[in-house]
């Protein structure tokens, strides 16, 4: 059963590819991949997250009564939400403006407890955080295909990071945007798409 | 900071307090299993399992309501594990494995045309599904779809193919289906399964007292595939190198092939497999179930005891044979003659039972050599009685003690054994049964000038196998019929000079059908004959009853047999079981095989302290109604494969077995005659 | 009884080291996090209105306490030697508060410009209260003294079409600082000196 | 704000799970049949309502007090961990009958974002008290409201043809995005 850290954490990639392969934690998914800088912002909050809970949990899996464990891990994450809250505000404002209720929702989010729970208090430290990074790292690929995707198709235009942008009408100039990507019900077709498409790869 | 450190000191402790009370408070029985299933299962609450919760997806798979892989969070170690506690609330603690029961597939007919949604519950939901059979597979594959393990595919044949060294007997196909197609089952649940109502079984496999899976088996010969046709096989019957030679074969005469032209040699084929094992220098593997450390006492080494002991072993339990006779068998040995069962097969499939684990004492005759007291004494949770009937009936007529004469299993049962008794030159053998024919035909080979069969019916009546008696026929032996012996003539040195008889005539039929024969008065004959042979029957030898233990509790018929519920085969006395001819009274090997298998179901569920309770709806050999057709159409009529005997002239000179084993050749193509069948549908020649 | 104090030690224990932990991380970004509140909150309207200062006024801001309002002023030295200042006030709109930004030259004493920092008005309507040169540009150069209304209510503000009620918000808001502005003048005067 | 617009706003126009995505594991897990969706409908209204009350209370009472409103999602969090469990445990013991409706679905809400997410807005949109409690009885009224219109078209879409790729989340997804789209025509609306 024993894998090599590279298993642990290129699992993550494709076999256990959060959210399409492991279909969980999708309001995030769809509240924030507006643009893919707010995919790939939420990405990296989340693996940061992820990481330190998934590092906590595994040192502390000898302290930690069985009974609790969920109460103790709610603790852990949620103080590394707050610590990301913080930074992000401190450092990435305008980012955390957009990503708005989503930050501290990632507390709630069933891949940081599902992978602290089914992994982490199982395993050592070394393996739990190349798991972390290799499903953390998965889930901010997704988010930000599934955002460049909306923002493609939403906006006609593509915005890597701050000012770095490049706009379709560009290229194309009788591009017309198609708004109702980057919208609610959007996010659900193209999730719902998206996942179709990863099916049929996946066959 | 101090705030903070308060503020969330005081949240913690609030919380930690009103859990840790509230838990102590409101504390609630719950079934340590689902805490246990909890404690897997990914705790994240996400409900993606469709449950509410964690807890009540625990609940859910603890009541198999849902699979053991439910969760979509925890991985596989934890599936398996989680498997292995619900495997363990279902039955003893063995690997349970996913089983397909249907064999029909894309043959089976179409009461409509479906053309909804590509899966199996949503076909179901509409009628019950688009096929003409009830419990056959729809072959949308939810199973496939269900599995997490990559085990199940789905064959060329339209119904599921499991691999099973990739099944972990999650559950996850059975709890899909929406039929019974792919059943979880632990080795022992599959043995212990009696054949039911609900089963998809083909005729053949209803008439077979082992209920052995037949089309299976042949089906596997048919890919050439003869390992696993004799694991088949070896699923209800351990003995198919005997039977394969000595079976009767009730299954052939319900075959549907034989309806339309003349049924699969169902016997030569199972012999093939079972001689090709032998002949390959090498013993199949049989898997058993982890140790459960219970002890049961067989008494009587016959087909039943070692059946039963077999099925035991394979279900983790240690059963220990005691025998009267100097070897193990009973009357496969001591009662079927050398050239229709050679010992040395008989040894050999004998001793690989035995290997499984199962400790055998020879010699030792209960009331005699042991005593009944002392196997309880000595720790045994369960006694199964397979004594037997060794008794004959006697004639009843003067005579019968003069030397020359004798009974058939006294007679047999000495050649067999190592002290052939001393015999004369000219034989008569009284009695139409199996036992009679195989004493003539014994006589014969002893070197006798003649041997009569004295029946006191006509050759329609006999109940010997009408293969049996053809192969008398052929060998030479008179038959005698509707001669009643009315006394055996000494001669001055008390030796036996000639058997009186009268000759009868057939009256009005009785009850059961056989007409009743009447002595015409005045038509006393004499064969002249030095040895006479009686073979009227025969009940168990009870002589260990009557010592004042428990033994004496025993109900037994009025026809000297133990009488136990016949579907469970247990006695009045809850550990003590009973099965094959002291049961039943004098029956067919395979009966008596089927038996100790039905048996060995009971003492295991005695043991496991449940309620031994008869199956539902198991059939007991019962034909289901709609299986059983008219006519079937589609077959070409094609012939069996002749049987290969020694020449008449040679095989009376020996005692060399007579029947040849077909060859592979021969044995490819008559598993091609089978239809295939299940309960409804069957493959019809093509070419 | 032993598992239910170690439940609630350990998680009593977790949570207030988690607490200290919070604590420390927070007065660590305590100071960055309130800059940049300023800088994206406040500092897109800032810099429309005092495109043309030589300090950053982001950074020459002080807090005035009115009565029980603190309120930041923000300072920009302008090219011609002058000084202006900006404070936010809000106005009732539609769908809550409308925030404006209103820069006064404190030299001309006339209305520098005027952003809207926050509203929640129906899109595409608030957003032309924040962006519409034509609607924003009417408040540029009005004199402190000026009544500032929408033509609707005797005033001399022509109202974005369609949104009478955001515009007579937006108007609200900058009549109140300029009111405010005239009130404490003289603090200001000697805080900016 | 009236009243009337915050019904009409939590209900339809933000609805909880189509127009903001809270919510959306439970959201697809319980809506395969009707019986479950009721019952996750019901419990959900419950335990917003109770922790959007206590909340409210704790943020303004305490955080806000001492100046630690950093904590919000720390406190609230373990608050409603802790209250949701406590709840379950109690109906268990005390109330059988409510608990076999509503109380099994409790666990599964301790880890709802809709809960912690009605609960952050609430602070966010600077609510008062009274228009805190009853937004989050109307926003877990629209989440139970889209559950069951879910649940509906599922148990439907059981018996629809539907392309291999496309069966399972798939196709709920795309579904939930019609309906999202059918509660797009209350905008306009506040």
């Amino acid at each position: 059963m024993a894998k090599t850290l590279k298993q642990e954490f290129t699992k993550g990639l494709w076999k256990d590819l959060p959210p399409f392969r492991l279909v969980l934690g999708l309001c995030p998914v769809l509240g924030v991949t507006t643009t893919m800088e707010n995919g790939l912002g939420m990405g990296v909050a989340t693996t940061f997250v992820l990481c330190g809970s998934n590092l906590l949990v595994s040192l502390l899996r000898q302290a930690i009564p069985p009974r609790v464990r969920i109460a103790c891990f709610v603790i852990i994450i949620a103080a590394f939400v707050t610590v990301v809250e913080l930074l992000m505000q401190a450092y990435t404002y305008p980012l955390y403006l957009k990503l708005g209720v989503f930050i501290p929702l990632i507390v709630v989010n069933c891949i940081v407890l599902g992978r602290a729970e089914a992994f982490a208090y199982k395993n050592k430290v070394s393996s739990s955080v190349a798991d972390a990074l290799g499903i953390g790292i998965g889930f901010t690929l997704s988010l930000s295909l599934l955002g460049s995707l909306r923002e493609l198709l939403g906006n006609g235009s593509l915005t890597i990071w701050g000012d770095l942008s490049y706009s379709i009408i560009d290229v194309v100039p009788s591009f017309q945007p198609f708004t109702f990507a980057t919208q609610a019900p959007g996010a659900f077709v193209c999730l719902g798409l998206m996942l179709c498409i990863i099916n049929l790869i996946g066959k | 900071m101090l705030e903070s450190i308060l503020v969330t000191f005081s949240i913690g402790a609030v919380s930690g307090v009103a859990l840790s009370y509230a838990s102590k408070l409101f504390y609630v029985y719950e079934d340590p299993l689902i805490a246990k299933v909890e404690g897997l299962l990914a705790g994240a609450n996400c409900g993606g399992c469709g449950f509410a919760g964690c807890s009540a997806a625990a609940e859910a798979i603890v009541n198999d309501k849902a699979p053991a892989n439910a969760c979509i969070l925890i991985d596989e170690e934890n599936i398996r594990e989680i498997a292995a506690i619900t495997g363990a609330h279902a039955g003893p603690p063995e690997p349970p494995s996913s089983y397909n029961n249907c064999s029909g597939g894309k043959r089976a007919t179409d009461r409509f045309i479906y053309s909804g949604i590509w899966s199996c519950t949503a076909a179901a939901a509409l009628y019950g599904g688009n096929r003409d059979c009830a419990i056959g597979c729809l072959g949308f594959g939810d199973c496939i779809r269900a599995c997490r393990f990559n085990a199940i595919k789905m064959g060329g044949h339209g119904f599921p193919v499991v691999d099973y060294d990739k099944c972990v007997g999650c559950g996850a196909c059975e709890a899909s289906c929406p039929k019974t197609i792919l059943e979880v089952k632990t080795l022992s649940q599959r043995l212990f399964h009696l054949s039911s109502a609900g089963d998809p079984l083909a005729p053949c496999s209803q008439g077979c007292p082992a209920e052995i899976d037949i089309p299976r088996y042949i089906d596997h010969i048919r890919n050439m595939r003869y390992e696993e046709a004799l694991d088949t096989i070896r699923e209800k019957n351990p003995m198919p190198l005997s039977c394969g030679r000595v079976c009767p074969h009730p299954c052939e005469s319900l075959c549907r092939r034989g309806i339309a032209d003349e049924p699969v040699s169902i016997n030569q084929l199972k012999r093939f497999v079972a001689d090709y094992e032998m002949n390959s220098g090498r013993r199949l593997p049989i898997a058993c179930s982890p140790a459960t450390g219970k002890r049961i006492a067989i008494i009587g080494g016959g087909p039943a005891g070692i059946s039963c002991a077999y099925f035991l072993r394979r279900a983790g339990h240690h059963p220990e044979i005691f025998e009267a006779m100097p070897k193990l068998g009973g009357m496969l040995r001591y009662g079927i003659p050398e050239y229709r069962l050679p010992k040395k097969i008989l040894d050999w499939e004998i001793q690989g039972i035995l290997k499984l684990g199962i400790e055998s004492h020879t010699n030792v005759r209960l009331g005699l050599d042991f005593d009944f007291c002392s196997l309880v004494a000595a720790g045994f949770d369960a006694v199964f009685f397979s004594v037997g009937a060794w008794k004959d009936y006697n004639l009843g007529i003067p005579g019968e003690e003069l030397s020359g004469c004798m009974t058939g299993i006294n007679f047999l049962s000495r050649v067999g054994g190592s002290k052939p008794p001393a015999i004369g030159k000219r034989a008569a053998v009284i009695g139409g049964g199996n036992t009679a024919i195989d004493c003539c035909r014994t006589l014969i080979r002893m070197g006798l000038d003649k041997v009569y069969l004295v029946y006191r019916r006509t050759r329609k009546e006999m109940p010997a196998n009408e293969a049996e008696i053809v192969a008398a026929e052929h060998e030479g032996i008179e038959f005698v019929f509707l001669a009643a012996p009315n006394k055996i003539i000494a001669d001055e040195e008390k030796q036996v000079a000639g058997l009186e008889y009268l000759a009868m005539e057939l009256g009005k039929p009785d009850a059961s059908g056989r007409h009743r024969p009447v002595p015409i008065e005045g038509s006393e004959q004499i064969l002249a004959v030095d040895t006479v042979i009686t073979a009227i029957g025969q009940s168990p030898l009870l002589s260990f009853r009557g010592r004042g233990n428990r033994l004496d509790d025993l109900n037994i018929s009025r026809w000297n047999t133990f009488e136990v519920e016949p579907s469970t085969c247990q006695t009045n006395v809850p550990y003590i079981f009973a099965a094959g001819d002291a049961a039943t009274g004098p029956a067919l090997v395979v009966d008596a095989i089927g038996g100790g298998r039905k048996a060995a179901r009971s003492i295991d569920l005695f043991l496991r302290g449940e309620e031994v309770n008869p199956q539902e709806d198991a059939l007991l050999n019962k034909p289901i109604g709609e299986s059983i057709f008219p006519s079937v159409p589609g077959v070409r009529p094609m012939g069996r494969i002749g049987l290969d005997e020694i020449d008449v002239t040679n095989r009376i000179q020996t005692f060399a077995e007579v029947d040849l084993t077909i060859s592979e050749r021969d044995a490819l193509a008559e598993s091609n005659r089978c239809l295939s069948c299940c309960r409804l549908c069957y493959n019809v020649d093509t070419h | 009884m032993n598992e239910l104090v170690r439940m609630t030690v350990v998680l009593t224990g977790l949570a207030t080291i988690a607490g200290g932990v919070l604590a420390a991380v927070h007065s660590g970004t305590a100071d960055r996090i309130a800059a940049q509140q300023l800088e994206y909150v406040k500092g897109p309207a800032i810099r429309s209105i005092m495109a043309a200062t030589t300090n950053n006024p982001l950074e020459d801001s002080f807090q005035l306490s009115i009565g029980e309002e603190e309120k930041t002023v923000f300072i920009g030295s302008l090219a011609s030697g002058g000084t202006a200042v900006a404070f936010e006030e809000f106005g009732r709109g539609f769908g809550g508060d409308i925030g404006v930004m209103v820069g006064i030259n404190m030299e001309t004493e006339t209305i520098l410009g005027t952003a809207v920092t926050v509203h929640s008005e129906t899109p595409g309507l608030g957003a032309k209260a924040k962006n519409d040169r034509s609607f924003t540009s009417q408040f540029e150069g009005l004199p402190v003294s000026a009544t500032v209304a929408v033509t609707q209510d005797g005033g001399q503000i022509d109202a974005i079409s369609g949104a009478t009620t955001t515009s007579r918000a937006v108007c609200e808001a900058i009549a109140q600082a300029l009111e405010r502005y005239q009130m404490l003048h003289a603090d200001l005067q000697k805080t900016v000196n | 704000m009236g009243y009337l617009e915050l019904i009409v706003s939590c209900i339809f126009v933000n609805n909880i799970l189509l127009a903001q995505f809270l919510g959306n594991c439970p959201f697809l897990g319980t809506s395969k049949k009707m019986e479950t969706a009721v019952g996750m409908a019901g419990a959900v209204v419950f335990v917003t309502v109770l922790a959007g009350t206590i909340t409210w209370i704790i943020y303004h009472q305490i955080l806000v007090k001492f100046d630690l409103v950093y904590l919000r999602t720390f406190s609230f969090i373990l608050i409603i961990a802790t209250l949701v469990q406590f709840v379950e445990m109690f109906l268990k013991k005390m109330i059988p009958v409510l608990y076999a409706g509503l109380g099994i679905f409790l666990p599964l809400i301790t880890t709802n974002c809709a809960v912690l997410g009605i609960c952050v807005i609430n602070i966010d949109e600077e609510f008062t008290f009274s228009e805190a409690v009853s937004a989050s009885l109307f926003y877990a009224v629209g989440f139970g409201l889209a559950l069951i219109l879910f649940a509906g078209i599922r148990e439907r879409i059981l018996l629809a043809r539907v392309p291999k790729a496309l069966q399972g989340t798939s196709i709920a997804l795309i579904t939930a995005g019609f309906i999202s789209l059918t509660f797009f025509a209350f905008r306009g609306m506040v």
